[in-house]
């Protein structure tokens, strides 16, 4: 099996979407002959010429809008906005119009549409292009949204999502784009939308994260695996919207003790709807408040200073120690 | 009065129905069908007010003075695509929507009557927010090679609007096979046409997006025909999109909702009442011999009929039940929502 | 004191602020010959004339784009944005514009805007009239969020985010436009963004909501209180970014029990972030999870399903009585 | 070869340095003060590069070719509003803002160098978002009363944006004093401008808005001068906005992360070359004796000793705080973020 990126994992999603599927198109910002300013839509163009793969207009609600009309119509849009903090200028279009074409022609006109997106922080982006948007999109109805945590799950979420009937926000951190290699089988498989992972089990504690935060959650679970002697249970949410309540609820049940980690700010955060769900779900299991690791409630940090404020396995660490003090 | 006539504006019929201009290709049946069409839609919204009033549906945009909106439709086959908003539901009638889709709407229940064939988008709300959708499905058609096209229709007030710019920038790129429609009725709400652009014609936006662009008469269905036939044919043959702006009024309030006392100047509706499009078209059938008052007439008549048919329709309908909007969000609602239907049924109990 | 709509209390809020500072301007769609569609700027344009009060283009992000540099400038900016589902159109304006500013320039350029707009459900208004948005925003750094629930506070709430030098956005319930009287002072006065109120003391059980909901749940409470004589504790959020903290764990850790209460559909939502903070706060004082009683995740229900979505003091004096369970 | 000279694009000087048209009025000091900022565009953006390759610097925006920007600012006043983005750094600089607010930025810091007195807006990073913040600094001028002019400049990419059209929009209704500018350079990355619009020009775009607009030769220093001049006179005296489109070209990469070669045909690079803004303002100085080879040599120097002046003092500033952030959220920070930074303080001990 080829060691792949999440990048060349992404591309050979895409390509095998574009052979197998010819009401799959892909379109955006500099996607074409450039191949995208990240490379995941490299060689698309010249394998499968300007009519499949093209580049748009700089207007992102034209891009998502006019990828509604054509979703209606019967193809499958597969849109790119270039970094997901842009989203912002379509947001009418995602929030309104995307989601709401089902249940306003009583479930006649449908949306297929796949948006994919990069984001995150440690890269040094300039103002905007780090920032973690899911939680906006956690709060819509009628789409989903994914955001995997490595090159294997990428590419199944991605042909899951370009296969389900309705929007799904595909958003990539840049992070991971190249810093992971992993065994990808080089044939189409899909990943379920809406089921978290098990990412490393444990006993005592449960962690639950996602995304790039997922591997900095892993390294705090191993430093406290090797200096506090504790088994902490890992969970890599891989959707945010529906979230998977089951297998956050069958895991702290288990631990009695929970820590959420997102890298996006604390206020109204994915954080604060899997505190709400374990609430509800599991409440009487908890031995200790569910610890929250995020960023704070600023802008995302300028390059210098990222660093003290994107969570790190030393916080997460921390936040994992006090829940465990009995 | 801003919105006078001027040589640019392409007419066929003055407002005393006298031929002004090149008449379109349209048999004597076709003329009839044309003008039945424009009753139904003056008929449609007075019953359509006139439910609101009595508490039997919701807030109603009138359409009375844009009934020449008709020829948006007319000009189009049936896979040809048609986008509007809630002033064009006389074009959406036209293009194939059931009036009993309309009334369940306008009634706050969620559509059953909508069908794919009449290739036409449901009323838009969010004001331009339609204008992408339809260069995308005009994108899609290019991208099957389809002969067919796409009309995307909004207001003067929607033309200021970032979307109603990106949509004209994408058909002009793209070359897709649409026609951009604004119905320029002289006011968004309470703002008057010359607040929202200092441009003389909204269809001077064209040329900024390399999309070619005319101004009709809106209240001369038979101009509004012709000059749609002419963009749809140009459109199908693959020559790109068009931009047509419609000079029309808004005779009646903006919606049930409006007083448009407070603002609407009277000299202004004085000039425009003699211009109303149903009378004009009714004059010209009348001196082609095409029409006898009889027969229009009964051709109210017949169109009240047909409209209380579907109203009593709707009225024997079930009301929406509340677990219905559970399988409108997603094809399969997630785990979520079967729990959330679970526990409002359980309320509701 | 004259007994006044919420309406007229806002109208005269505007109408002193104009008065008494030339830098307050207020524009948008329909807000001046006209009133707007709502009457709350009734008669402010013939007062104070065009310069001051006027109609824009029908442009949701140029009219808060505009107001981000006048705002800048030095003026004090009041747009009205004619739905709150509308100001989507507008979110990257608001969301990495207004917002974004002061830390942009470090701290020489501030925005100090007020949005004004309405919402809300019970009112059978068209598709995205009513729908509840708060939750977008607050999960936005660098803009607070205000929902008053009477004409008192929505009066004393409009001065002070006006003379709050950073953009608030000021959300006005369709609902309580008309529905409630009250004694309101008719000269300037002002009601502190981010400072809860305690609507009803009680001892049993904190029901949390704001706006229109927080009436809903004083009938709820008065219904528990009359047939399960249970003593019920309402606190109004008023300001929802940032929450008031401090307010809502002094009344948990009094009652041990909570049940909270958003208009807004469930994930992601304003109730969410309440929990995380009761979570984080009193933890321990908790007897009972948390009811969360919201809209489900579904679009804004069509006018003839309303009622069975939005949240009725029968549903919550249920999910009361469950909290209540020993 | 979109750019290719056409009648509608106002020169003064030819690319050989030969004057084609009318000079602005432009003093001798004035002149050669203008290539002096040219030079030091060059050598900043040159310098900003470098700092990047070596790691000290993030991801930069080089104006290569784009030195006519400058005259953005020369028209202008002090009190005269600049609103740009990354490409309009020169003008930023001639307008006032200090080098070393551009290199704490770029170097990823929070700026402390910005000051309300260069009336310039930070650097815009969403394309087209600034736009309507100059509509609205010149609303505010406007409703002050006040003598002065707004300058919002964007590239030819950004121009499809919502933003950029309802700029023109709003400036036109408010006969606000506003310049809206194109830089455009040919490519929005990777995207040719063919793919950007159908027009022939972005400056159609003005009548569609009641905005006058005027096509002008972006590497020719003295024409953007002149039209600026004009156009900032225009908006000074109440007559409102203008659109201009420099007709430029982006000789270096996108950023210091992009691969133009991947792209970019390179008989359009020896197209420019020799149409270098900079070459044609020098040999047109060389010409009129203005400056001679030593003195550009040494002004050559000096510009790169007061680039490396700032440079300097940026090394010798203290890194951002991380606590800064939290004073630049509110006014007064929140109880939340009071808490928060003192929770990630605890943890950084
Ligand atoms: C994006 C958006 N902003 C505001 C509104 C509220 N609104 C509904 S209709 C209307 C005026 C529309 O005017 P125009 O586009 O000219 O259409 P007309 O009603 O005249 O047919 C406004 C402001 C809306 N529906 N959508
Ligand atoms: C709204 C938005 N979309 C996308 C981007 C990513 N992006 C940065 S620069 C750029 C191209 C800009 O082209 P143009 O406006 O012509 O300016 P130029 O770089 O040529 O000066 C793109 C797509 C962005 N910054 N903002
Ligand atoms: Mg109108
Ligand atoms: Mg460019």
């Amino acid at each position: 099996m080829p060691k792949w990126t999440m990048v060349q994992a992404l591309n050979n999603a895409l390509e095998l979407e574009l052979e197998q599927d010819e009401r799959v198109l892909i379109f955006g910002e500099d996607v074409g002959l450039n191949g995208g300013v990240f490379r995941v839509t490299d060689g698309l163009q010249a394998k499968f010429g300007e009519r499949r793969v093209f580049d748009t207009p700089l207007a992102e609600s034209g891009i998502i809008g006019t990828a509604v009309g054509m979703a209606v119509y019967g193809l499958r849009p597969v849109p790119e906005i270039q970094f997901a903090g842009f989203s912002f200028v379509s947001f009418n279009q995602i929030a309104s119009q995307a989601t709401k074409m089902r249940l306003r022609s009583g479930g006649v006109f449908t949306v297929p549409l796949v948006i994919r997106a990069p984001f995150g922080g440690g890269v040094r982006t300039p103002e905007l292009h780090g920032d973690s948007v899911e939680a906006f999109y956690m709060h819509m109805q009628g789409i989903k949204v994914v955001i995997p945590s490595n090159p294997y799950d990428a590419k199944g979420l991605l042909h899951a999502a370009i296969a389900d009937p309705d929007p799904v926000l595909f958003l990539e951190h840049m992070k991971l784009y190249r810093s992971i290699r992993q065994d990808v089988p080089a044939e189409r498989y899909e990943v379920a939308l809406g089921k978290a992972a098990v990412a490393q089990e444990g006993s005592d504690i449960t962690v639950i994260s996602y995304g790039a935060m997922l591997h900095v959650a892993l390294q705090a679970a191993e430093l406290i695996a090797k200096e506090d002697g504790a088994s902490v249970e890992v969970v890599d949410l891989r959707t945010i919207s529906p979230l998977d309540e089951a297998t956050i609820a069958a895991s702290v049940s288990k631990t009695g003790r929970a820590v959420v980690v997102n890298e996006a700010p604390r206020a109204g955060g994915v954080a604060a709807e899997v505190i709400a769900v374990i609430n509800e779900q599991c409440l009487y299991s908890l031995l200790k408040p569910v610890a929250r690791v995020t960023c704070p409630d600023t802008p995302f940090p300028v390059p210098s200073i990222e660093d003290a404020f994107v969570p790190t396995a030393v916080r997460i660490a921390a936040a994992i120690r006090e829940t465990l003090k009995p | 009065m801003q919105n006078q006539l001027d040589d640019r504006i392409i007419q066929v019929l003055n407002h005393e129905g006298e031929v002004a201009g090149e008449l379109p290709e349209l048999s004597d049946d076709e003329l009839r069908a044309m003008y039945r069409w424009m009753v139904f839609g003056r008929v449609f919204s007075d019953r359509m007010v006139a439910l609101q009033r009595q508490g039997r549906s919701n807030t109603f945009a009138p359409l009375t003075g844009q009934e020449a909106s008709v020829a948006l439709a007319t000009a189009l086959q049936p896979d040809d695509w048609f986008v509007g908003s809630y002033r064009e539901i006389l074009p959406i009638l036209a293009k194939g929507v059931p009036p009993l889709a309309m009334l369940e709407t306008y009634k706050g229940y969620i559509p059953t009557q909508y069908s794919r064939e009449a290739h036409t988008l449901p009323i838009q709300i969010v004001l331009a927010a339609q204008m992408p959708h339809a260069a995308g499905l005009a994108m899609a058609i290019k991208y099957e090679g389809k002969p067919h096209v796409a009309v995307g229709v909004c207001g003067d007030g929607a033309t200021s609007e970032g979307d109603f710019n990106e949509t004209l920038n994408f058909a002009g790129v793209f070359k897709a096979p649409l026609v951009v429609v604004v119905q320029n009725n002289g006011w968004a709400i309470s703002v008057p046409r010359r607040v929202q652009t200092a441009a003389s014609f909204i269809a001077d936006r064209g040329p900024g997006f390399g999309v070619p662009s005319f101004v009709v008469d809106g209240n001369d269905v038979l101009a509004v025909h012709k000059v749609m036939a002419d963009c749809v044919a140009r459109a199908r043959a693959g020559d790109g999109p068009s931009l047509v702006e419609m000079m029309t009024y808004r005779m009646g309030a903006h919606t049930t909702a409006d007083d448009p006392t407070k603002y609407r100047p009277e000299e202004e509706l004085a000039y425009w009442k003699p211009r109303d499009p149903l009378l004009r078209m009714r004059m010209y059938l009348l001196s082609k011999g095409l029409l006898s008052n009889t027969e229009d007439e009964q051709m109210h008549e017949a169109v009240a009929a047909e409209i209380q048919t579907a109203v009593s329709a709707l009225d024997a309908m079930p009301p929406t039940e509340p677990s219905r909007l559970f399988e409108l969000v997603y094809e399969t609602p997630t785990p979520q929502l079967v729990a959330q239907r679970a526990a409002l049924q359980d309320i509701g109990d």
